[in-house]
């Protein structure tokens, strides 16, 4: 059964220094609150895996928490660029941030491996790319049956998973509604997970087939309310979309991200 | 009477015009998103849209700002996770017409959205790949639209993050199980497609207006126009009401929190 | 959008002679209505594919449609054998029935694979079993970042699939709920499909994660009420656990069977 | 004073036994299924019970007559198509026990549920491996509960539907990710167990009143026995009251349609 622990607790645990890190959530229910209690911990060296780094992980990179970035499209969905990854990758600011990139299809294909126990993903994929050349993590083999050149690429097994869902009950376990992403995923996938809750239920009233993670799958359950802000939580609150648009200038300046940063995360104790 | 418009308006237009009624488009967001939720407020109400966050059949009443914002979920027939959105539907082949935008196109529509200069000392870091490379060979076809300019419209693509037909035209030639690639691109100036045979993109029709000067102008190589160049149609009363009653809904939506 | 037909004009367009059909339904859900139709029809030389062929293939098969099955577990859940499947597969009556046969796991992501549009389905599978001796279809692979041998076998891609459901709306959406099985999958994954309904609706009701499979995916949708009887249909009626022990004796006897077929199938119109 | 048991309930009751509060069990129809059953409603009641049709940690008031009851659903935390639970729950490492039955099994654990006789023209035709063939590989560990009888026990069984050991007892020697395979055979005379450098299965324990002879006469090889053969704990009221109480609910309730 998954263990409750306080936020603070659950990335103390689990979240260590060089380790493997994926932070899911697609647009929707992105696990914000856990981010910056890993940065308020001060976490280095993280090789951070995630379909759309999206400003959480700009966040996370511009702390200086990052070594590795694995992803698929990294941008502020409508707005523009990621100016801390592009910092950090085109000017070593604050750090050197080594990137591998894939398409979406790979990565989710790969989340879908890494739940099912499997060291690959095989999927008709990155026909024509350059990525294949520049990513050496993408294969190809041949089907036995047809003959067909497909591609292959390594299964996501991180060494902890974190995502935010709407509720858990008193087991732990945790209903995911809406846009669902790769979180279920993303948990099976990893040898640890930290799911951020906004609330704990007696009943969480899912439907037969809703999206429910056993709380036996999951290392641990945290309450965070609004923990998903600014992104947005189904049923619950809506996505500051002036948030992501003014972060844009607040990102584009190192000045002005420290500040924000000290302001925001760093001295704002569990709460932000 | 003719209503006055803009050239962007131009371009969703004649982009949402591309559209037929019934089909299936898995939708980029931006121009795309626009288009093609246009096409379902006009011509073509039974279009199915469907976003990589999973949605399938949407019918948002404001343009998402994400590809995954709550209104997707919200006007959707149901959401599938995101592995199966792109395994069981786009894989699947359940999608007639990925729409896609881009950051850089070339004469045989390779597209870029990965950076400008040298992978590893970038001028410029873009986005990434995203949905767009299994999108453009997994979809029955595909539209693009971006607006036309001679940075975007370039001789050679820094990187061909998502393939069109190559970097000699060939790239689709013998590999089985690929759709037919991109068979329109719709810019702000002009309606290009695909020669049938060499696969280089030869413009068809020019927006109202627009001379063929203009486009060579705007575009990074030397490109070819049709023997009998069309002129596009202007957007209609109803076409430019709607588009502007979406875009308006739209920003009052995205103006709050 | 799928097209509203009977239940006689969708067998009739969609199912040929010598097709390859799958006929899907986890326990629940088992499209017996379309079953019998096929039967009466006088369809032949069938290649059936379902993981558990249960009564509805033994009526299949002892109704002389059948040339070949595929299948991962075949008996009568809870009661014993399938006699009308081991009289033609032990002793050709009525006809040779040529069997080819997997694990369940196999076969679930033969499906899934077929969903997906790939030519094979990867697995940790088969390991130390006599079955890949049996059958050629399945092969092994190795994965290009291991080196770890894993089975392949065939993606699973029917002439036509065809389920039953709880319900559709008015432009074909079909609701699956409860115990689903590999029901989307077998439609997605097949040319054609026929999807037999309880009943349609206005509103489908479902919930934003719901089992439900667009119009647009599906070729026909036919109303068939009670058509998963004797098996269930959650939400609707239980499963005539009866029936399923009193099969066995009326299988076991060729005349039992044939008299059965006669009264209940052959001669009841498109009401059994 | 004993209660009076029969020795197919000295069966059920000790293999329930066998399964840890807390655990996780991939559930076979039919005798393990009501072992499972015994066990959460008796000394586990946190045991996480999962039926191959998908049914996630499920509660069954009665015993299911097929492995997809509407019981099953009804009584789940949450239900998954049937492709997830093979991939994602049983392959994906999440299953801590497999609990099976079979209808044959040699001296290294090594079931046949396909057939007697030749592949080719079988004397009786079984009805196949089911989920059986990756339970056994991809499970922690593995129970097997079935009736002792010389039918059962063969020297050789006919087909290896699914692993034990191997024929030679090595069969899972060097596998990468492979699970423990069977930890322990309980039948209606006595438990089993591999031996730990062989692989041979060992008699270690006798159901009260049985004696060595016969279950010698009911193997189909010359069966080892443990050097400290122990006798198996009587069945108590409790798990007797239980057992009983879960049966008649359960014939009750199949008895109508």
């Amino acid at each position: 059964m998954a263990e409750f622990l306080n936020l603070h607790d659950a990335v103390a645990r689990y979240v260590d220094d060089g380790a493997t890190v994926a932070m899911e959530g697609f647009t929707h229910l992105i696990p914000f609150a856990a981010g910056h209690e890993i940065i308020r911990q001060g976490k280095r060296d993280l090789t951070l895996i995630r379909m759309t780094p999206d400003l959480i992980y700009d966040q996370l990179i511009g702390a200086g928490c990052v070594r590795k970035l694995i992803f698929s499209w990294g941008g502020n969905p409508g707005v523009g660029s990621l100016h801390r990854l592009r910092d950090a990758v085109e000017k070593d600011y604050p750090n050197h941030v080594e990137i591998l990139e894939h398409s979406h299809a790979a990565m989710a294909c790969a989340y879908e491996a890494g739940a099912s126990g499997l060291p690959l993903a095989v999927l008709r994929g990155y026909v024509g790319s350059d990525l294949p050349k520049v990513n050496d993590q993408i294969k190809f083999i041949e089907c036995p049956f047809t003959g067909e050149k497909l591609a292959a690429v390594p299964s996501i097994r991180p060494d902890v998973s974190v995502v935010h869902a709407q509720k858990a009950d008193r087991k732990g376990n945790v209903l995911v509604e809406g846009i669902i992403g790769v979180q279920k995923e993303a948990v099976l996938a990893a040898r640890h997970s930290i799911v951020t809750v906004e609330e704990i239920v007696d009943d969480l009233g899912a439907t037969p087939n809703a999206c429910v993670i056993p709380g036996w799958a999951v290392s641990t359950v945290a309450v965070a309310e609004k923990g998903a802000y600014p992104s947005y939580a189904h049923g619950y609150y809506p996505r500051n979309n002036r948030f992501y648009k003014e972060w844009d200038a607040i990102a584009r300046d190192r000045g002005a991200f420290n500040e924000w940063l000290e302001k925001n995360v760093l001295t704002a104790g569990g709460d932000a | 009477m003719t209503t006055q418009y803009t050239s962007a308006e131009m371009m969703t237009v004649t982009a949402a015009r591309a559209l037929e009624n019934g089909s299936t488009c898995f939708v980029g967001i931006g121009l795309p998103s626009e288009a093609a939720n246009l096409a379902r407020l006009t011509h073509a109400p039974d279009v199915v849209l469907i976003y990589e966050s999973g949605t399938l059949q949407t019918k948002p009443e404001v343009l998402p700002l994400s590809i995954g914002d709550g209104e997707l979920c919200e006007t959707a027939l149901t959401t599938v996770s995101v592995p199966e959105m792109f395994r069981y539907w786009l894989q699947g082949g359940k999608v007639d017409v990925g729409f896609l935008g881009t950051a850089q196109i070339d004469r045989y529509c390779n597209l870029n959205t990965t950076l400008i200069g040298d992978y590893t000392a970038p001028k410029v870091r873009l986005p990434g790949g995203g949905g767009a490379p299994e999108i453009a060979t997994n979809a029955g076809e595909i539209f693009i639209t971006l607006k036309h300019s001679t940075r975007t419209f370039v001789d050679e693509v820094d990187f061909v993050t998502t393939l069109g037909f190559g970097r000699d035209g060939k790239g689709r030639d013998g590999v089985p199980n690929i759709g037919k690639g991109p068979t329109r691109v719709i810019t702000d100036l002009c309606v290009m497609r695909p020669d049938p045979d060499t696969r280089e993109l030869v413009v068809v029709s020019l927006h109202p207006g627009v001379s063929a000067a203009q486009v060579q102008e705007a575009t990074g190589w030397e490109i070819r126009f049709a023997e009998t160049l069309e002129t596009t149609e202007a957007p209609s009363e109803k076409e430019l009401s709607v588009l502007r009653e979406l875009k308006d809904r739209t920003d009052r939506h995205h103006a709050g929190e």
